[in-house]
């Protein structure tokens, strides 16, 4: 009996310490209010979990960047200050991460995965949140006609597929301009869609379908059942009885490694296989080992360190030893999509500072702001990005902005730029999107914003 | 005593293989309405097996079972088997552990209650008149084998000797035609015995219950028992009342004599 | 045909992988009545240790070597500290047990080796083959043979040595063993050890096929269906169960999966088990409860 | 006041067989009703409500029928995260796609939640324990299979259906209060009735099998029937939960939210909270809903001194250790721990 008492002191104790310990850093929030306003940045990542690879390096790359211009005196003056909360790509634990920083008023949110993403555009919507998902979450949310407060730049699933198909092409001989004789390269040739069966996954078949009747491909859906970290049936079936020329390797986390070891042991070329941008990490190939050398994998930015902004980084932030990181993952796939996501909302908010004054922006500010992006070429080049990142324009009703993909592959040690940048199936796409968001429209009974009209 | 009446109870060259051995070997047996009969026999002789065919957990490789006049289908679950009226105690005790002494009761008149599930959960009328009703049932149950002061206790907290007094309290709550009681006074000293036998006495002569029971304790048995069968590996070696069965050269040869008592 | 034979064969040097995995949830539910939530933690736990150690450039034996000890100081750990306050206590409350274990596993392996992924190459030759038009990988092979090496040693430990017999006397009846002066705790400890082998020969062979990372803790899921297939607390049943899963599993997505949409995989083996459960309610080799009134 | 039992005398069976029967218990179920009803609406923040209260409501009703199932019928389900996708869907499909009103969706949510659940609870008749508990996996599995592939259901390829705004009467649910009262009220009602069931000849049933399932047969407890209310009754919690949780929270039913990890949490809570009690669903909801939170929220303090890598982890190392600890204090769960204090009360100051 004594030992029941024991415990329940222990829980008092317990719960005494929860206050003790989040009392004073609750006090100490409010007493860092005071000082001056920040622009208040919460990151909804995660360290934990299956696919703790991508959310950390993310979360590191994007505060790290901020942590940079903090260093550097902020953004026209207004220092970042930002929030780590974890969701362990857990949806459920993501929204509870949104409401939890829903009260702070954050001008944007990352959900940074595609399942949170489709969580929380309701939720924005209604809360006049904008939700900006870079290269995940859904693709018809690039016509802002429709959906107002969703931002998928610099480009989404749809486009990245769309130049998937121009690249196999151009590696069937096609040379990469005249659209009209694309067919006749793609004529026949059979793709194996490899996918992770939950929404995420299927999120391209239509489009590759689409594609398929269009230029005459033989394509063909393998669902790979979550968490995907045994392929054997599919990849029988793809090598030995569909006998695909090549594989669009769409899967996540430990699924996206597995056909790289699967295909080394079928004796299928690596270099047919073309990863989804999610699937083309370090961590995603390394632990293939030598497996993983020729894989393609598509991306919208650069990789490693030799951009004049990540030696910033490097130079300043891990030289005063304030890097959130492990210092050998700086410059990596997912360390640098942190990096320009940083850059990309530090121009967002800078636009806002230009239309409604230095000051801390608010999500309807930011909204605008986000609609009305501009990162040129110059700009890039002043931001010491060039090549890091794609210029890109958004717009009322694309809130897309750039679109450009870039194949990198594994050379064994490292990715190299395997492509130039390459311009989706512009109009194709974003008549597939339109289609898509009208019909959303319908269904949600939303109206149309007439983009003509807003300013 | 009511030799002239159709027995409520007979089953008929009952046979039972367990992996090859034969656990009874075509038995027949009787059991009249209002009596107090006894099974006996040495360990293994296949007493609880028969009780266990009696109340249809066990299905008999041959033989047929009558049940007041009709006889049992084949294949009758054991749960219709109690609703026709057959309740029983177990050898090794079989109390929900998880329950009071009152929940352990009330179980037992699960067949007398008829409120459905809906009725059961909004706990509206019918179903809360019934409750009660039947709340009062089981209270005279614990009133006659005074057992009143353990009504709220867990059964798993209560004493060997007064768990079997619960087991019989459950029996006893489906107000059964016929009740099959396994060894009740197993492991009792002499002061707990008695009391279970004047229960048993009770029930068959105030309440009215036919009882049949399994006994090891030949001193209670010749005393409160109207009518005795004796089994032995799986045989009926005698029937009959204790005075017969204390003469038959049988049972002294295959039980009294190698029982020692 | 060929194809057909090539997928079952593939299937069932794919099922023993899953053997492997499941392997360790028989020993310890066998001797102990836990059902071992954590078995795959545990795997997980092995392959960040080794290649942790490998990182520090140990040699290959070193390294296993060092691993194992992990292991040992786990199962102690694991057997002194959580389960001698549990004992006797009802099966779902351990099992329950061994879910926090898991968490804690995972917590205390990651934050001591990291959250990357990471490659494992302990130098099994990976080179495919045909035979016969059967296309088959030295990788598997190899496996398949520790399966085998492994299975047979744990015969040959459990049938021959003292500690085994011990051990099998305690998993028949613990009150009978302690009656004998088998120390109970001690046995288990022991069980948990050469589980925690186990689940180290499983995360070695997953860990060089996935690379060690997080999601290595999911084979568990994998050897469920095996479990329950085979029986719970049955060695052979695991082996057998696991080759049945890999074939039929692989069968299945290949030749059902493209008619109803594939990606079947997951619940497969779950039908077969229940399909199995239906006509042997404890499993193909499971030890039968049975009832006395 | 004292809290006694002695003293407090009846003169019939019903107030005997009353839900408190001693007053106090009376009292603080009372205040806790008072707390839930006006004093939390009034003085929480919207992220309190709308993000703790809420989803604490809906994953104590879905333990509670997780408990219905496993606490007192004895039978495991690691498949309960499924069945409350399945009210999810049915009831947003319901309301959103053929506009039933609000309150008949979500009970249509739980009726085929309910219908689906029978026929996953068909294994029961034949399997015990841990066998069943595995077979139990396949629903989870093979419900999430067809959600995703079943394009009606998911309504295409994006697998998400979004709750619409919600209506009663023409009456606008759309701030946290609101939602709160609506799940508090569907609670209330639902763990009310589940009180009733438990406490009647039903739940009398249910812990026999969940004793000893043959002796309860014998004694004529229809296993079979029974079993299969259990799971009946027991998917219906969860798909009612499934429902609420989506409308007043997630805000649109996404697979993903319905993870096995979901299903082993809810197992969980029902552990760590007492099998058995109604009082222990919510202590373990409470355990594994709001633990995390208070741990992640707690450690974001130390975010300056632990590199965040570390600290995420460490969130997992605390929660299994506290899984583990209170298992080995109290194996019977929180409430047990709850009541084993009451008893001291009880008796206080005379313990003998």
């Amino acid at each position: 009996m004594g030992r029941k008492l024991m415990f329940t002191l222990f829980v008092l104790v317990v719960a005494a310490s929860f206050v003790m310990v989040s009392g004073p850093a609750m006090a100490a929030d409010k007493e860092k209010k005071k000082e001056a306003p920040k622009q208040y940045v919460p990151l909804l990542i995660y360290r934990t979990g299956p696919f703790a690879a991508g959310g950390s390096g993310i979360g590191s790359g994007w505060e790290d960047f901020m942590q940079l211009r903090n260093m550097q005196g902020g953004v026209n003056g207004i220092m970042y200050e930002w929030e780590e909360c974890e969701t362990a790509y857990n949806v459920a634990r993501g929204i509870e991460c949104y409401e939890r920083v829903k009260s702070k008023k954050p001008a944007y949110i990352h959900p940074i995965s595609t399942g949170i993403t489709y969580a929380l555009l309701p939720k924005g919507t209604k809360d006049h949140i904008p939700i900006v998902f870079e290269g995940y979450g859904r693709a018809d949310a690039a016509d802002g006609r429709v959906f107002k407060w969703a931002f998928n730049f610099p480009t989404h699933y749809w486009s990245q597929n769309t130049a998937k198909i121009k690249f196999i092409a151009m590696k069937q001989g096609w040379d990469g301009k005249n659209m009209a004789d694309i067919g006749k390269y793609l004529k026949g040739l059979k793709i194996a869609n490899l996918h992770i069966d939950v929404p995420y996954g299927q999120e391209t078949k239509p489009i590759l379908d689409d594609m398929a009747k269009k230029y005459g491909l033989v394509v063909r859906h393998f669902p790979v059942s979550w968490p995907g970290i045994d392929q054997k049936a599919q990849w029988m079936d793809i090598v030995r009885r569909f006998k695909a020329d090549w594989v669009i390797n769409r899967n996540w986390g430990v699924s996206c490694t597995v056909p790289l070891k699967e295909a080394a042991r079928m004796g299928f070329p690596r270099n047919r296989i073309l990863g989804v941008w999610w699937c083309g990490s370090e961590e995603d190939v390394l632990p293939a080992g030598p497996a993983a050398k020729g894989y393609y994998a598509t991306n919208f930015h650069g990789v490693g360190r030799d951009f004049p902004m990540i030696k910033q980084i490097v130079d300043k932030v891990y030289g005063a030893m304030k890097g959130n990181i492990s210092f050998t993952r700086v410059g990596s796939v997912y360390y640098n999509r942190g990096v320009i996501t940083g850059i990309t909302m530090d121009e967002a908010l800078r636009t806002a500072h230009k239309k409604f004054g230095v000051k801390v922006i608010n999500a309807e500010e930011m909204r605008w702001a986000l609609e009305h992006m501009n990162i040129t070429e110059e700009r890039i080049k002043e931001i010491g990005a060039e090549g890091l990142m794609q210029p890109m324009k958004t717009s009322c009703a694309d809130h897309e902005g750039g679109g450009l993909v870039r194949i990198q592959q594994w050379d064994g040690q490292k990715w190299v730029v395997a492509s130039d940048w390459i311009s989706p199936m512009k109009d194709y796409v974003r008549d597939m999107v339109e289609k898509s968001a009208a019909k959303f429209a319908k269904e949600k009974k939303i109206k149309l914003r007439d983009c003509s009209k807003v300013d | 005593m009511n030799e002239e009446k159709e027995p409520i109870l007979r089953a008929e060259n009952i046979s039972i293989t367990f992996g090859g051995l034969k656990a009874l070997d075509r038995v027949s047996l009787e059991i009249n309405p209002g009596e107090i009969m006894a099974i006996i026999g040495p360990n293994g002789a296949g007493k609880t097996t028969m009780l266990n065919i009696i109340n249809g957990f066990y299905k008999p490789d041959e033989g047929r079972i009558i049940f007041e006049g009709k006889e049992r289908p084949k294949k009758m679950k054991p749960n219709l088997i109690a609703a026709q009226g057959i309740a029983r105690t177990f050898q090794n005790l079989a109390l929900f552990t998880g329950m009071s002494t009152l929940g352990n009761i009330m179980v037992g008149r699960t067949m007398l209650m008829h409120s459905n599930i809906f009725s059961q959960a909004l706990y509206w009328r019918f179903s809360q008149k019934e409750e009660i009703e039947h709340r009062a049932a089981v209270e005279r149950i614990i009133d006659f084998l005074q057992i009143e002061n353990i009504r709220r206790t867990p059964a798993s907290m209560l004493p060997y000797g007064l768990r079997k007094r619960v087991e019989l309290a459950r029996a006893l709550a489906a107000e059964p035609k016929l009740l099959l009681l396994d060894e009740p006074m197993a492991g009792m000293n002499l002061e707990e015995k008695e009391d279970i036998a004047r229960f048993v006495l009770d029930a068959n002569e105030e309440l009215g219950y036919t009882i049949a029971l399994i006994e090891h304790d030949m001193g209670v048995v010749m005393d409160i028992c109207d009518r005795i069968v004796v089994l032995d590996f799986g045989e009926k070696i005698a029937e009959g009342t204790p005075d017969e069965i204390k003469a038959d050269p049988k049972v002294i040869k295959a039980y009294l004599g190698t029982a020692g008592g | 045909m060929t194809f057909f034979f090539e997928v079952l064969i593939n299937g069932l040097l794919m099922g023993i992988m899953y053997s492997l995995v499941a392997l360790g949830f028989a020993l310890i539910y066998k001797a102990s009545d836990v059902f071992n939530m954590a078995q795959g933690a545990m795997s997980l736990l092995a392959g960040l240790a080794l290649v942790g150690f490998l990182e520090m450039s140990f040699p290959l034996w070193l390294a296993l070597l060092c691993t194992v000890g992990i292991m040992i100081i786990l199962a102690y750990s694991t057997v002194f500290f959580v389960l001698k306050p549990l004992v006797n206590r009802p099966p779902l409350m351990l099992f329950m047990a061994t879910f926090g274990i898991m968490y804690l596993l995972e917590g205390i392996g990651q934050s001591i080796w990291g959250t990357d992924a990471k490659g494992l190459n302990i130098g099994i030759p990976e080179i495919s083959f045909e035979i016969r038009g059967i296309l088959m990988n030295t990788f598997d092979l190899t496996f398949a043979g520790v399966a085998a090496l492994l299975v047979a040693s744990l015969v040959w430990f459990f049938q021959k040595t003292r500690t085994g017999r011990a051990l099998r006397a305690v998993s028949d009846d613990h009150e009978a063993a302690l009656s004998v002066g088998i120390p109970l705790l001690k046995a288990w400890a022991v069980t948990w050890v050469i589980a925690g082998i186990v689940a180290t020969v499983a995360g070695v062979a997953w860990g060089s096929r996935l690379g060690v990372q997080f999601s290595l803790g999911y084979i568990a899921f994998k050897a469920l269906p095996v479990l329950i297939i085979g029986g719970i607390d049955s060695i052979p049943g695991a082996i057998i169960a696991g080759l049945i899963v890999g074939a039929g599993e692989t069968l299945a997505e290949v030749f059902i999966g493209p008619y109803v949409g594939g990606g079947i995989q997951t619940f497969f083996p779950y039908l077969i088990a229940l399909l199995v459960l239906y006509f042997k309610p404890y499993g193909l080799f499971g030890k039968e409860i049975i009832e006395r009134v | 006041m004292f809290y006694r039992e002695c003293g407090n005398f009846k003169d019939n069976y019903a107030s005997d067989m009353a839900i408190f029967p001693i007053p106090l218990d009376r009292y603080g179920f009372i205040v806790m009703l008072i707390l839930a009803l006006i004093v939390i609406p009034l003085t929480a923040t919207d992220y309190w409500i709308s993000s703790i209260m809420i989803p604490f409501y809906c994953f104590a009703l879905s333990a509670f029928g997780l408990n219905i199932l496993a606490g007192y019928a004895g039978q495991i389900s690691i498949g309960h995260a499924a069945f409350m996708a399945v009210g999810a869907y049915a009831s947003l499909i319901l309301y959103g796609r053929y506009g039933i009103p609000l309150l008949p969706s979500i009970l249509g949510g739980g009726i085929v939640s309910a219908a689906v659940g029978t026929f996953f609870g068909l294994p029961a008749l034949r399997i015990k324990g841990f066998y069943l508990a595995i077979s139990t996996l396949a629903s989870q599995f093979i419900i999430q299979w067809v959600i995703v592939h079943w394009r009606w259901v998911s309504g295409g390829v994006f697998g998400t259906v979004e709750a619409p705004d919600m209506q009663i009467f023409g009456w606008a649910l759309d701030t946290p209060v609101r939602k709160y009262y609506l799940v508090l009220c569907i609670m209330i009602l639902l763990i009310t009735f589940g009180k009733n069931l438990v406490r009647g000849q039903l739940g009398r049933n249910w812990m026999a099998i969940r004793d000893i399932d043959y002796a309860a047969e014998i004694i004529g407890v229809n296993l079979y029937r029974d079993k299969l209310i259990a799971f009946a009754v027991s998917t219906f919690y969860a798909g009612i939960a499934g429902s609420l949780i989506t409308f007043c929270y997630y805000g649109a039913a996404n697979i993903e939210e319905f993870h096995v990890m979901v299903s082993f949490a809810l197992i969980g809570m029902i552990i760590i909270g007492g099998l058995g009690t109604i009082l222990g669903s919510f202590l373990g909801a409470g355990f594994f809903v709001l633990l995390p939170i208070a741990i992640n929220q707690s450690l974001g303090a130390f975010m300056d001194v632990v590199p965040s890598d570390i600290l995420s982890n460490i969130e997992a190392i605390i929660f299994g250790g506290l899984i583990v600890l209170f298992l080995i204090v109290e194996p019977y769960g929180m409430a047990r721990l709850w009541h084993t204090i009451k008893d001291k009360m009880r008796l206080w100051p005379f313990p003998y």
